[in-house]
């Protein structure tokens, strides 16, 4: 391996920071954010909550629990950030990553297990949240978005709809259709990149020459690229987009810089592919250690506060592996359910045959 | 009763308005469903009485219709997508299989997606490459789907209405040679079920199962054949999935002798599937093996040779020769 | 029918023009042109004959000899001054409307016709001339033109791809990614939007709210939008193009601003959606005029060559006619053929059924 | 004889590299098979030993992939596509069925296309979503293509070499639950014709006729039904399009009975035209209707239910029961 390591997004205005990685809170011309010492020990406090289903959920996959599970370790500040910005009335059309976004939106992340546990392909319901079911095919979900904020448009719907996707997502032919429809119907979607540098193997290279905010200017609406990785930046930024999207201004895309520090899933062993040295660089710009030190330094928090929000992940941890473990295995005649809303005669008769076939077997005392 | 003489062309339309009139909710977009009103006018005259929001006039992707008609679903409308021809639905297909027929199993039933994807298919006008296709067996095979084709301006106005209203998503095949058709229609009758096939021409020697364009050229087979003294049972599907089939088992085991004809290559096809039900329902009744008169397995041809791709009288009528001499 | 005419793009530098409609010589800081009266003539005979081609085929068309016709009136300048850049080793990926490309690149126009008869799918062989099949799914060819162009980046090839599309299409996936694959692997393509202001019936603003050519900037790559009405300024800007694309550079989108004078095609009606007063606008940037109002002026031609090009554009029409009607009907049998270059059993199987099932017609004497 | 055991994914790997080595002109092109090797290692170190340029790691974007391949094979490449999983081809679906496919024909055989898509596909590797599909019958179905797929090591090492080396384009399908299957392969054996099926075990009481990843299951349940005193014959169809039906028709001819296997859901399937077929070819040799087993018809379902969805021995041998018991 022998490439250097990746570019750093140039500082300046174009990368947008409130929050150093040491800690310290810097000005930005364009991105004012008023937040209170309580508001910023509750996005510390999501942080660490966030983080903490994540380690949780690894460990459960790697016990042979979960499947499969797709970290967003080193995303926290991101998926809070955009989290938070979200209100009640704005709809979220997640990737298969977005752990953080669902659990600002006040999803039980227990929810999001049956998926990589394989007891459900998702199955919750996005309107009790306003958190759309994950999608695995990237880039689908950034049409879906815009249609509904299309929708939003027609009835008179007073949030926006937020589009979630990857760097490696920006070359899908979905991704910047959506943003064509998104341009043309002045629609009220953000479209939220979590660039976190690779797409499984592919270096963001693979994908674009140039920043992939800039995309946005093609399409004729603004692009903002974000430290991913300070909360504060990504959530006076994406409120702001929000903000515009709902008064009418149309789409922005935010492009969050970020970085995946685990593998893409835990089928994937990044070792063939990157350099630990990368990996270092980056743990120096870690989304929790900064706002702790913040907090710390500004006397913001006290140990008392740390101590508790440790407690408050350790006992969502273990809610989790309950949860996990409590999954009801599907009972096989189930999946005939819910492929039609009005049924079908194909299916019925196919239903009906296995659970003949399942009773015989019942029967003999199989 | 309300009976008047409307082509193929003009029930949808009247049918689609009937369907904007009925539910706010509904919308139509695609290319050129605007002002023009669609190439082939099937939606003319709605944008004027509707007003661009409803009737909406999209960029020019498939892949974007399909997936802003998911995101408008979700959000509580029901979108009719129309594709302008056959050959153009494949740049949505990731979008039809992946998203549309799978929303509701992933959602474990919370999300709904009444979207109505309408397709003018078939050959026989004449035209260039891409405008001739008959792509139904992609989506009749494919779950979550519900697939359906009308055959006259009756059907036309009742099957469209009733594929609005209905919460699945449904590929809603337009026979766009038959546009033209003309009929009288009873705007006030009460539909036929939209999940029944439709015994077209009673007969007794042999069944021919066919829908959508050929479901005339199959009528015409028969009132020809019925001078040579051949009695054909002519059932008109309309539903492709699911398929009628007590319909079909039951005209065959009647007439003991089956001919499938549609305008798709024959092989891995609907066709196929209608052969292989038959043969095994119908086992101990057949006097001859199911035939299936179909496309080629080439591309479509070129118009100056497509009347020999497509099954037509002749061809028909040979295929049920040969099951009688079976 | 209510809204105003379009508007037009502003004067300026963005928009490259070097001959105006009164037939003008105009100099452009970026792009000079020296070229002969000679040459200049070459392009106005071009400009003629492909004029020609496209009213004669039009005129087959109302004859019922074509099934339809794509009639590229008031493209003329943009396709001629596109296809004359374009040299012998470069290679051109058309939609179904460049018949002036065609003509360009020496393909006998005659060998157009075949698919709007019907009596083809197109069948020209495209190593011939460097000109590619007629692509009719919108967009489809960009990343044909992309890949080929990544050929020639493996094998040494000195040419370079230009991609065809319409206005219409720069909204659909494929031409996206194609830019997306252009810039990221820096290709050596062209990519040559005709903006002719309608996507049939669509006007400009359904596809987009910016300027096409500044989709280029999202993608990393440059962008120039040229008056495709004036030979002079597309000869320009696309020879240009073609070498920097040549030379390593990688790729420029060129967007030809033009009009589509006539109907879609022969099956649509305009009257329907566009206001005659917009075509009257248009008249008066005539591609052909105003050369020939320029050579008159500068003297770089006289009566009699005018007249010798009338005479052998009339030629070309009666060649174009002829040919038409002498357009054989394939043999039915032939449906078969080129369907794959190994065989099938299948195929083999249907084309004997088939050819048993006409002879047996052939013996009743039908 | 040059022995060696292998997965069937390494054999796939040397297959590929025999290609890379034997044509300069071949080329590799997928999302992560350049230093990963893809998520199933099949391209392992082919981009260190034939370079960035032959072996390339693509943008995400399947319909790019495909695309620039079409053009790269215009240039006169052989590009072998990867898809990364079955789920995820439908992007690529409108460049596969309408240019890869037509491309030929359009050109009246000017331009050759041989492409190669190499489709990692089918259940039973407890996967989420988009991972565990069979969409065979989508390209069976569509004219100007083929269609292989392998069962064992031996076949895999030898039909990607046939397929990236045949002047067609071919969509291959890879048994991904099978990669890690072990076999030894004899790398200097002339290999079978591409097209030709397989009796992968000879038998007289009924034919069962698979590929790809059921194969394995079908000659496990001929074991089985071996103590059970029932003669299975299984054939391996190996190419589904076309069919090689003069072996299946001989089999099935003295056995009397069929029964068709595959993971896809069977409605409109590539297994109803297997059915379709022997019910008509076979007519009078059939002793029962011909069977299926298959997917059923709803999106594939998630993991912990997906055994009760895939055909598995005991679903296999109630078919040959009911074949025999008709
Ligand atoms: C259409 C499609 N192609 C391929 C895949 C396989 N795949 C899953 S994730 C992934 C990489 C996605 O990268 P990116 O968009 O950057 O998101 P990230 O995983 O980094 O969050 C790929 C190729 C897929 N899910 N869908
Ligand atoms: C994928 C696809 N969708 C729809 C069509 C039908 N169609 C043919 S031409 C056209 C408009 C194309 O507009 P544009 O790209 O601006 O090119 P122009 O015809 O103006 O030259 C449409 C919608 C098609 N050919 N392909
Ligand atoms: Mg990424
Ligand atoms: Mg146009």
């Amino acid at each position: 391996m022998t490439e250097a390591l990746r570019p750093q997004p140039s500082e300046g205005p174009e990368f947008v920071q409130l929050l150093t990685p040491e800690g310290e809170r810097v000005a930005h011309p364009d991105y004012d954010l008023e937040i209170s010492d309580e508001e910023i020990r509750g996005l510390y406090r999501d942080l660490l909550m966030v983080r903490r289903i994540d380690t949780e959920a690894t460990a459960l996959q790697r016990q042979g629990e979960l499947g499969l599970w797709a970290s967003l370790l080193g995303q926290e500040a991101a998926q809070v950030g955009a989290g938070r910005a979200l209100t009640a009335s704005d709809f979220a059309f997640p990737t298969y990553r977005e752990h953080g976004v669902a659990f600002c939106k006040g999803v039980d992340p227990v929810t999001l297990l049956g998926l990589f546990r394989g007891t459900s392909q998702g199955g919750w319901d996005p309107y009790q949240n306003g958190f759309g079911l994950y999608t695995i095919v990237i880039g689908s979900q950034t049409l879906h978005a815009t249609g509904y904020a299309m929708g939003l448009q027609r009835d008179g719907g007073d949030g926006a709809a937020m589009a979630f996707f990857g760097d490696g997502a920006s070359s899908q032919g979905d991704v910047n259709e959506a943003f064509v429809w998104a341009s043309v119907f002045n629609a009220p979607v953000v479209f939220f990149c979590q660039n976190n540098q690779w797409a499984i193997s592919e270096p963001l290279e693979k994908q674009t020459r140039i920043p992939l905010y800039r995309r946005a200017q093609g399409f004729g609406f603004p692009g903002v690229r974000v430290d991913g990785n300070d909360v504060l930046a990504v959530l006076a930024v994406t409120r702001q987009a929000l903000a515009r999207a709902r008064e009418g201004s149309g789409p922005t895309l935010v492009e969050a810089w970020t970085y995946r520090m685990g593998a893409h899933t835990t089928s994937d062993d990044p070792t063939r592919y990157r350099l630990a040295a990368e990996l270092e660089t980056w743990k120096l710009k870690d989304p929790i250690e900064r706002v702790k030190a913040h907090l710390s330094r500004s006397g913001g928090a006290d140990a008392t506060f740390f101590a508790e929000v440790d407690t408050a992940a350790d006992e969502l941890a273990a809610h989790l592996r309950a949860g996990c473990l409590a999954l009801p295995d599907p009972d096989p005649i189930t999946l005939f359910d819910n492929v039609y809303a009005e049924g079908s005669s194909l299916l019925d008769e196919e239903r009906e045959q296995c659970a003949a076939y399942l009773a015989s077997f019942a029967a003999a005392g199989h | 009763m309300a009976a008047r003489t409307l082509t193929l062309g003009k029930a949808l339309n009247e049918g689609l308005r009937k369907a904007l009139e009925a539910d706010p909710k509904v919308l139509i977009m695609g290319e050129d469903v605007g002002r023009l009103g669609g190439v082939f006018r099937v939606t003319d005259g709605l944008q004027k009485d509707f007003g661009e929001d409803r009737v909406i006039d999209t960029p020019l992707a498939e892949s974007g219709i399909v997936g802003t008609a998911v995101g408008l679903a979700i959000r509580g409308f029901r979108p009719v997508c129309e594709i302008q021809f056959d050959g153009f639905v494949f740049p949505a297909f990731d979008q039809i299989v992946s998203q549309v027929a799978k929303m509701r199993y992933r959602s474990a039933g919370h999300v709904a997606l009444p979207i109505t994807i309408r397709i003018p298919y078939g050959g026989g006008i004449g035209a260039v490459e891409h405008h001739s296709e008959s792509p139904e067996t992609y989506f009749a095979h494919t779950p979550g789907l519900k697939v359906v084709t009308c055959s006259n301006p009756a059907d036309a106005y009742s099957m469209i209405q009733q594929a609005v209203s209905c919460d699945d998503p449904i590929v809603f095949f337009e026979p766009k040679r038959r546009y033209w058709d003309k009929a009288e229609v009873d705007t006030d009758a009460a539909p036929a079920p939209l999940w029944t096939a439709r015994v077209a021409r009673a007969g007794t020697d042999v069944t021919v199962i066919t829908y959508g364009p050929s479901v005339r050229t199959c009528l015409e087979a028969a009132a020809a054949a019925e001078s040579e003294g051949r009695d054909i049972e002519v059932i008109d599907l309309r539903a492709l999935s699911p398929i009628d089939w007590g319909a079909v088992v039951e005209s065959v085991t009647k007439t003991q002798h089956a001919v499938v004809v549609a305008e798709a290559p024959v092989f891995a096809s609907l066709s196929a599937e209608v052969a292989a039900r038959i043969s095994e329902r119908c086992f101990y009744s057949l006097e001859a093996p199911v035939l299936r008169v179909g496309g080629y397995s080439t591309p479509y041809p070129t118009s100056r040779v497509e009347e020999d791709f497509l099954p037509d009288l002749d061809r028909i009528l040979d295929a049920v020769d040969r099951s009688l001499a079976f």
